[in-house]
């Protein structure tokens, strides 16, 4: 019951802010949020990290004609994820606090929304229920960017929806196909992720049309999109540049990682061989991405296009460390979601209270930053420097383990992919010394001067301290003390990597009433 | 009734008859351009059905046919009724009965 | 069919839904006459209509899904018929609420047009029950007759007559060629009976080429009714002329009962489609570009109603897939389970769609156009709310019953190997994301305010609400609804 | 005290300086948190005193304290710990980077007294010092790597430390890209190294290092000392990627002085010294790196005689110098490599501190053409200049002295060195020689050229009392590794201490079947070459002062061309950066906004016109769509008579 109360527990919140007073909308949500999030905390509790099975589970039969069940549950891989996500919502909503002005009823039911469907589809243990919170989180996800974003937010946002959906509608046909393939084989149609992983999915090496290969490009399509994989990442600058800042937040953190989870969930342990096969089509996108995304990051004349691109670089990373799949790659590449949610999230977060106070995300109108806001500049070279992977931060870790992996097995893509280290570091200092150093530019001395008169202040509020300050102290507990949150995780990628071509996960429920039978009442011929 | 069949006339050519009255009745319903003319176009085909029904019926030597034939002519008789209605207010409100007339609506 | 020694008060208990429901539409076209030809207050023919379709409703559920011929078998009862007939009750009921809230409807000829509809139903409910090709025409005839004239009822006055003319004279032109499919195929048989051409359907389908003619033309008549290419031409122009209560009638009544139809005429008449793979074949390219197009043609449709209508077209397509499954898989019903389910969950949407359009057309000749949704959410939030959900759940998009449907449907075709059907469906369901979106886009995104402002419509927004709970409820426990469809098929 | 609450509190007391400043960064008390800095620094270097009278109490085949804190990160076989290791090596680099840190931590109290953020400063220069000794102490590569970005991350922020100045920003930035270059190959060293040996502790690594030396390339010791090399390429500025040092001089001086001329520069030698034994087995390597060495002296030494830019001589000279460093290394003198170390960075933190001084003496003024006769107004900066001076040229007897002719003769004797190698050697010394004295005639000697404007005074006793402990140990710091022939006619028969010192820990050279003879020879060469050079640049800047401009003109392109630092930068601007700047913008634009974006609209505007199409087909006529109903009926009627 645990799980699911923290999925649908927002959804209840949603309710509530339905009724809340408009005052009192964002203190209540935040509150609501908060605990939220400390509720969630409870899972380090009940957590067991020494075991790889999926614990806390919960099964009860949802669409039994079809084998399709509510099952829910945690494991090493899913953990960190999920206390990602409600940890970004309280902070998300303190960060658009002043930021989102109209409808903010429906911007925080959009918000509570969409935690709800992450945390769903981060817990899924069923496919088709996977199925449905990762497509559903896309409805909130849209109304967020094509609301309160900027200028050209119809046109992002519905990039942004029909890119998606293209991908997500092939991996739903593969999941039919899987349930098919489930009542072939074991004579019981069966939607459980733990019943597709002991299938014989037959494959050929060296085809192109087998049905091991097609079923993981049907998944991969998606969760490629999602991550997303060049040459499929052109929605993902333009979704960011509009959306408001905590859109941008929480896709970046969360959304993002949905794809590359799912690649860890499904594609890699159900399609060993195809996987094998073509793996080397995955790491060359992964490697092109991590290049190119820098280069073109490099010449952006946008802060937030700059940061999107650098995504689109570092998301390549996690993608070539799964795809090198072995026990360093796969472990840096999980610890690098979490390390691209907490340092991307932060840019996204200081970019959008710089843009709060100039209203311009032009790097050239910039200047000076640091002078005129020494804390925020404080705060935007940490984060900087967590992105380029600074040891003793939380990215250097990640990219370090990712490498490592990669040079055991891939020596050409992982020295490819070390390039990506240089041109990171290029395009981040560039555009910190273009925004913060140098002499202040007109932009900032006369927004400056325009809040003095508003007597508000120009460098970090209160506000934002609280809201950045979890931020850079994650960025540093993580860089010094990454065993703290590896131990979670250990286990379940040790068992992932080491059982190749023949998973398996055992389950753990919650309790007793937590797995009724599933009685499968309808079989077909 | 043996004399027609004494004639060399069978079920055949029955049915090739209906068939060319119900073409000539598409035809109509296609080429003509007053709308009377296509309710009468629609009337023909209706009515080479009903000369199938009742040559199968005989031929095949049982009534139902001809019984069809009769709901038929009702259902004729009311289409054809709901038809000049319409074609009437039409007339009335646009002082038109030209199908090509009617295409406000398109794309 | 030798006497009628057979009549028994129990056929005429069965059909009493279909009584009640005509001697209702008589009441208030009695009361108007002994009026004087005044039309009396709109509410009371809508009280005693409703309450005509409550009565019938009634008794369908409680006479219940029985496996029964009455009228020398001439009618059938069974479970789907028992299923289907309470959709389409709900749905008469349904537009009868939206025609007395929509002024292109309720008008001096309120009380006509109640009656034209009810009866209407009662055509539907006798296609529904039909056994014989004959009352199947008939009742077809019956229910096409009255829709002819409830578009021409409407008080705009130039877009619903040419409507109604096209209808009429497009919709009598696939009924004369379905008729005469009709009589093909009793000349081959020898009998229009269902139970009769069944046994002889699987001899006859291989031997005899009129037989086969009969068999197309009735299906491509059906294919008519249910608008797919490429005798769709008529469905936007039509749905767009309509009053928008006719149009959710059509849209969802029409098509449900035809679709039943052709089900059951498509295993009746070609007994396995395995039998004749040809026309499988034609079929399957008929669903392929059914949705290929009606999506494609809806991208660039301003009115919404025609966008709507667009989208209807593309739906059929995808039950047309279920059809195929349906066909080809024998007596597995998870094909028929899959179209019953998306015809439910489709008539509940498209009722939700054209219901809003409906409450939001100000007045009788108001063409609801896309930019007219402009600003909507901020002014009228529940409504604009409906309407997204609808559309998403139009656009299947989970958690909806939308998603579901498309899903049940995917299943079955991927379960019988219709592999690049289902990734066609996939294909043409992204581009219909796009316009989908679009009146979303409007009514949250735009800041410009369009024209529409909705006045107090109760009943509408009931029944639109009600259809909204339906779409989440379905959307996240389709169980129930899976399961009662699956047991009216027959299977326990 | 324990060696391990000595190594915590080493390590802990610039994390709390940098803590305490860094949270108070907007003060402006210079003193205060320049006292605080400083004796964070102080309290290091107590620290590392006691840690190496510890480890020198030990007997020798057992110097080696080892701390471990914590276990930092574990993932499968790779287990990494928060562990340190103090011996002989270390403790050489702990004493300097304590020692002189705290020195230039009291210069900049003076230097940095009328700067708007100097406790910013104080913090990033105590953090620095953190980074630095975790690089030097940590006993694995990873944790190395740690301090040596971390190093590389504090030159960023001090090099850029006046940064709204866009020319200092983009300094700190161009720092910290091109030592990302060399950390690229840093890691990938580390990669190869730890699957080649399945672990990244130095005791470890070397404790499992084959027997024979790898010949060829392509081995894995070989490729791997290849890529750390580059990684030291970068760190410590050999060619190609010296070019970030010359800028770094944008920083504040104390900054150049520590960062980049005493420390973080030699971490380069430092880690090869450090893994010696590993680098021996790679003798392909070891030559690569003495003529990457010996290049760098001399093409260094070779701008430095052009520069007019006080810091960019002295600049140019560091990298020269860690030349000297490379070419040590690369002939397998290891020794020597960690004397020369100790040696420069007593001398040119002094020259850099003692520029410095005349920095702030000449109001940020740092173009020595406006110099010259500063030796009366500054006489304290000028006589430690001397000093250091005199050592850098290799006067004998002073600490560069000893160490370069250590370094030199290594070069010609060493079985891996080459006479060649010791001939560019020479060369750069000479040239050393003469851009020095050019330096010290034009800054301190003749008659002054000093702007009316400027009044030069004597530095403040906080600031002349660190010159003159170095100026100290510049002097004599060299005695403790006297040569041997040199020991034995000396009176006294003065050990060779340093060379003792690390001969536990780094492999050492035979010079068998060398003659002292060839030595005293060589000794004379270098002497007289450097003292020739040094007289010529007297005699071209004090005595014949024309003669430089008619040298000039004579040479014309040549001058220009060198004076132009080779074109170097503008090489890799035009080369690299412009192209790959230019590349990334059409990559941008090709790729993504005209080929993805375009193909996707494409899609998207065919579809759409798609639907416009059937527009036509839908054209409102009832007879057309009773057509199509008929077309429909006939094509499926042959369909399934014909098909």
């Amino acid at each position: 019951m645990f799980l699911s109360t923290l999925i649908f527990m927002p959804f209840v919140f949603a309710l509530i802010v339905l009724f809340v007073p408009s005052k009192y909308i964002r203190s209540v949500s935040f509150g609501l949020a908060l605990g939220h999030f400390f509720y969630s905390l409870n899972l380090l509790r009940f957590f067991d990290s020494s075991s790889h099975a999926i614990q806390l589970a919960q099964k009860i039969p949802w669409l039994p004609s079809l084998g399709i069940t509510y099952f829910v549950g945690v494991d090493g891989i899913s953990f960190w994820l999920v206390l990602l996500s409600t940890f970004l919502t309280p902070i998300v909503i303190l960060a658009s606090w002043e930021s989102i002005k109209e409808n903010v009823r429906g911007f925080h039911i959009s918000l509570f929304a969409l935690t709800s469907f992450m945390l769903g589809s981060f817990l899924a243990i069923d496919g088709v229920l996977f199925y449905v919170f990762f497509e559903a989180s896309l409805i909130p996800m849209y109304f967020i960017i094509g609301i309160w974003g900027g200028q050209r937010r119809l046109y992002a946002t519905v990039k942004f929806f029909i890119y998606t959906m293209l991908g997500s509608l092939f991996m739903l046909l593969a999941i039919i196909y899987l349930m098919k393939l489930t009542q072939v084989q074991f004579g019981q149609m069966s939607a459980s992720i733990l019943d597709w992983y002991k299938l014989e999915i037959p494959f050929v090496a060296g085809e192109f049309i087998n049905t091991q290969t097609l079923l993981m490009i049907a998944f991969s399509l998606a969760f490629a999109i999602k991550v997303p994989l060049f040459p499929l990442h052109t929605w993902l600058p333009d979704a960011h540049v509009e959306a408001p800042t905590s859109g941008s937040v929480v896709l970046a953190a969360v959304m993002l990682k949905m794809g590359t989870y799912g690649f860890l969930r499904f594609v890699i342990p159900l399609f060993p061989g195809a996987v094998d096969y073509w793996s080397w089509v995955f790491l060359l996108l992964a490697v092109v991405g991590i290049i190119y995304g820098a280069l073109v990051a490099m010449v952006q004349p946008d802060v937030k296009k700059l940061v999107a691109y650098s995504s689109v670089s570092h998301m390549g990373y996690i993608v070539l460390g799964l795809f090198v799949f072995n026990n360093y790659s796969v472990t840096g590449a999980l610890y690098q979601m979490l390390n691209h949610g907490i340092s991307t999230g932060a840019l996204f977060l200081l970019v959008g209270l710089i843009y709060e106070r100039t209203h311009s995300r032009e790097i050239s109108k910039y200047g000076g930053l640091a002078s005129a806001a020494p804390w925020i500049g404080i705060c935007f070279l940490i984060v900087t420097f967590s992105s380029i992977a600074v040891p003793m931060t939380n990215g250097f870790v990640g990219e370090f383990l990712i490498l490592l992996g990669s040079f055991s097995t891939k020596k050409p893509f992982a020295v490819a992919a070390s390039t990506g280290v240089v041109l990171g570091a290029a395009y981040m200092l560039w555009m910190t010394k273009k925004v913060f150093f140098g002499v202040e530019s007109d932009l900032v001395k006369s927004e400056k001067l325009h809040l003095k008169e508003k007597g508000e202040k120009f460098d970090l509020r209160w506000r934002e301290v609280a809201y950045l300050t979890p931020f850079l102290g994650l960025i540093f507990w993580m860089g010094i003390f990454p065993g703290h949150f590896l131990s979670y995780s250990t286990a379940s990628l040790q068992h992932l990597t080491q059982s190749k071509g023949h998973y398996e996960l055992q389950v753990l429920f919650a309790s007793e009433n937590d797995s009724k039978v599933v009685e499968n009442n309808y079989q077909g011929k | 009734m043996q004399n027609i069949e004494a004639i060399g006339i069978g079920q055949n050519h029955y049915l090739i008859l209906s068939a060319i009255i119900f073409s000539i009745g598409i035809m109509g319903v296609l080429f003509r351009k007053n709308i009377i003319m296509m309710l009468m176009s629609l009337e023909l085909m209706l009515n080479a059905i009903n000369l199938t029904f009742i040559a199968f019926g005989y031929f095949n030597g049982n009534l139902n046919g001809q019984i069809m034939v009769f709901f038929v002519m009702t259902l004729a008789a009311a289409e054809a009724a709901i038809g000049l209605a319409i074609a009437v207010m039409i007339y009335r409100k646009f002082n038109e009965v030209n199908i090509r007339y009617f295409e406000q609506m398109k794309g | 069919m030798e006497s009628i020694n057979h009549f028994s008060w129990l056929d005429v208990l069965l059909v009493s839904p279909a009584l009640v429901l005509f001697f209702s539409s008589l009441i208030p076209l009695l009361s108007k006459i002994f009026n004087g030809n005044r039309e009396t207050n709109s509410f009371s023919v809508l009280a005693s209509a409703l309450a005509g379709v409550v009565t019938a409703l009634g008794l369908t559920v409680t006479l219940g899904s029985t496996h029964k011929p009455a009228f020398d078998g001439m009618l059938q009862f069974d479970g789907v018929s028992f299923f289907v007939s309470i959709l389409i009750l709900l749905i008469t009921g349904a537009s009868l609420i939206f025609a007395k809230e929509n002024t292109s409807s309720n008008n001096h000829q309120f009380s006509e047009f109640v009656f034209l509809l009810l009866n209407s139903a009662v055509g539907m409910l006798t296609v529904l029950w039909a056994n014989d090709l004959m009352v199947f025409f008939i009742g077809m005839e019956l229910m096409s007759l009255c829709l002819y004239i409830l578009i021409a009822l409407s008080s705009e006055g130039k877009l619903s007559k040419e409507a109604s003319l096209k209808y009429f004279i497009l919709g009598s032109f696939a009924s004369a060629i379905l008729l005469y499919g009709v009589a093909l195929i009793y000349g081959m048989v020898g009998s229009t009976q269902f139970s009769q051409i069944l046994e002889s359907a699987r001899e006859l389908i291989l031997t005899s080429r009129i037989y086969l003619f009969g068999v197309v033309f009735v299906i491509l008549g059906l294919c008519f009714k249910v608008s797919l290419f490429p005798f769709q031409a008529w469905t936007p122009d039509v749905y767009q002329g309509s009053p928008s209560p006719v149009t959710a009638f059509m849209a969802t009544g029409v098509k449900t009962v035809c679709f039943v139809v052709f089900l059951k005429t498509l295993k009746i008449l070609v007994v396995g489609l395995d039998s004749s793979h040809k026309l499988i074949e034609v079929l399957q390219w008929i669903a392929a570009l059914t949705m290929l197009l009606g999506n494609i043609a809806a991208l660039v449709q301003n009115n919404v109603k025609r966008m709507l209508a667009y989208s209807s077209i593309s739906h059929s397509g995808y039950i047309l897939i279920g059809l195929i499954v349906s066909g080809v898989s024998g007596d597995d019903f998870f094909g028929s389970a899959s179209i019953l389910f998306y015809l439910a969950s489709y008539s509940i949407m498209t009722l939700g769609a054209f219901g809003i359009v409906s409450i939001l057309e100000k007045n009788y000749d108001m063409q609801l156009q896309v930019q007219d949704l402009s600003g909507l959410g901020k002014r009228s939030p529940w409504l604009a709310g409906c309407f997204t959900l609808v559309l998403l759940s139009l656009g299947g998009i989970p958690p909806t019953v939308g998603f579901f449907a498309k899903f049940y449907i995917f299943s079955a075709a991927l379960k019988y190997q219709l592999i690049w059907l289902a990734i066609w469906g996939v294909l043409s369901s992204i581009i219909s994301i796009y316009y989908y979106l679009r009146p979303i886009v409007f009514m949250y995104m735009k800041n410009e305010e369009g024209a529409v402002l909705p006045k107090e419509k109760t009943l509408s927004f009931g029944v639109i609400s009600a259809s909204m709970v339906l779409i989440l409820v379905f959307g996240v426990m389709s169980q129930p609804l899976f399961q009662w469809i699956i047991s009216a098929l027959g299977v326990h | 005290m324990s060696h391990q609450l000595l190594l915590s509190l080493l390590l802990l007391a610039p994390v709390l300086g940098f803590f305490i400043n860094g949270f108070n960064f907007s003060s402006t008390k210079a003193i205060a948190v320049g006292t605080l800095g400083t004796l964070c620094s102080f309290i290091s270097f107590i620290c590392s005193l006691g840690l190496v009278l510890k480890l020198g109490g030990l007997p020798e085949d057992q110097r080696r304290l080892t701390v471990e804190f914590f276990n930092w990160l574990q993932v499968a076989d790779l287990k990494i710990g928060f562990s340190f290791i103090v011996d002989q090596i270390s403790a050489v680099m702990i004493l300097i980077i304590t020692g002189i840190g705290t020195l230039i931590h009291l210069f900049s109290v003076g230097y940095m007294s009328h700067d708007l953020r100097p406790a910013k400063y104080f913090a990033y220069l105590n953090l620095f010092l953190f980074n630095m000794l975790l690089l030097v102490l940590s006993d694995n590569l990873l944790l190395m790597f740690v301090g040596w970005e971390g190093v590389g991350l504090c030159s960023y922020l001090l090099i850029g430390f006046w940064f709204s100045d866009p020319a200092k920003a983009s300094a700190g930035m161009k720092a910290f890209i091109t030592n990302r270059i060399g950390d690229v190959g840093f890691l990938i060293g580390m990669f190869i190294l730890f699957f080649q040996f399945g672990t990244l502790n130095f005791v470890e690594i070397l404790s499992r290092l084959p027997a024979v030396a790898e010949l060829g390339w392509t081995g894995p010791i070989t490729l791997s000392c290849l890529a750390l090399f580059i990684g030291a390429t970068g760190k410590s500025a050999q060619i190609p990627l010296y070019v970030w040092l010359p800028d770094a001089m944008a920083g504040p001086t104390p900054v150049s002085a520590l960062i980049h001329a005493a420390t973080m520069v030699t971490a380069g030698v430092y880690m090869i010294v450090r893994l010696s034994g590993l680098f021996v087995l790679a003798p392909n390597v070891m030559m690569l790196i003495a003529v990457v060495g010996a290049a760098t002296a001399l093409f260094a030494a070779l701008i430095g005689l052009t520069q007019w830019d006080i810091k960019k001589v002295l600049a140019y000279s560091t990298v020269s110098q860690l030349g000297y460093m490379f070419l040590a290394v690369g002939v397998g003198a290891f020794g020597g490599a960690m004397f020369h170390l100790m040696t420069h960075a007593f001398f040119k933190a002094l020259m850099f501190l003692g520029s410095g001084s005349v920095i702030h003496a000449m109001h940020e003024e740092q173009d020595i053409r406006k110099m010259g006769g500063l030796a009366k107004k500054l006489p304290m900066t000028h006589a430690t200049f001397l000093v250091g001076w005199l050592a850098i040229i290799g006067f004998p007897f002073l600490s560069g002295f000893f160490s370069k002719d250590e370094i030199l003769w290594s070069v010609y004797a060493s079985p891996n060195g080459h006479p060649l190698l010791w001939f560019i050697g020479v060369c750069g010394a000479g040239c050393t020689a003469f851009y020095m004295t050019r330096l010290m005639a034009l800054t301190f000697w003749g008659k002054s050229r000093v702007p009316k404007e400027i009044h030069p005074h004597e530095s403040p006793l906080v600031m002349t009392f660190p010159l003159i402990i170095l100026a100290f140990f510049a002097l004599t710091i060299g005695w403790v590794g006297v040569p041997h022939i040199l020991a034995s006619v000396l009176p006294g028969h003065i050990p060779n201490v340093f060379e003792h010192w690390l001969e536990p820990v780094v492999p050492k050279l035979s010079f068998i079947g060398k003659s002292s003879l060839l030595e005293w020879a060589l000794m004379g060469i270098s002497v007289s070459v450097a003292g020739l050079c040094a007289w010529l640049a007297f005699d071209f800047y004090i005595v014949h002062k024309e003669r430089p401009k008619s040298f000039v003109l004579k040479m014309g392109k040549l001058y220009q061309f060198v004076s132009h630092k080779f074109y170097v930068d503008e090489f890799y601007k035009q080369r690299i950066l412009d192209p790959l700047i230019e590349g990334s913008t059409a990559l941008w634009a090709y790729v993504d906004v005209n080929f993805i974006d375009r193909l996707t609209y494409f899609i998207a505007d065919f579809t759409v016109s798609a639907g416009a199409g059937l527009k036509s087909i839908q054209n409102g006529q009832t007879q057309q769509y009773a057509l199509y109903i008929l077309l429909g009926l006939v094509t499926t009627i042959t369909w399934i008579l014909v098909g």
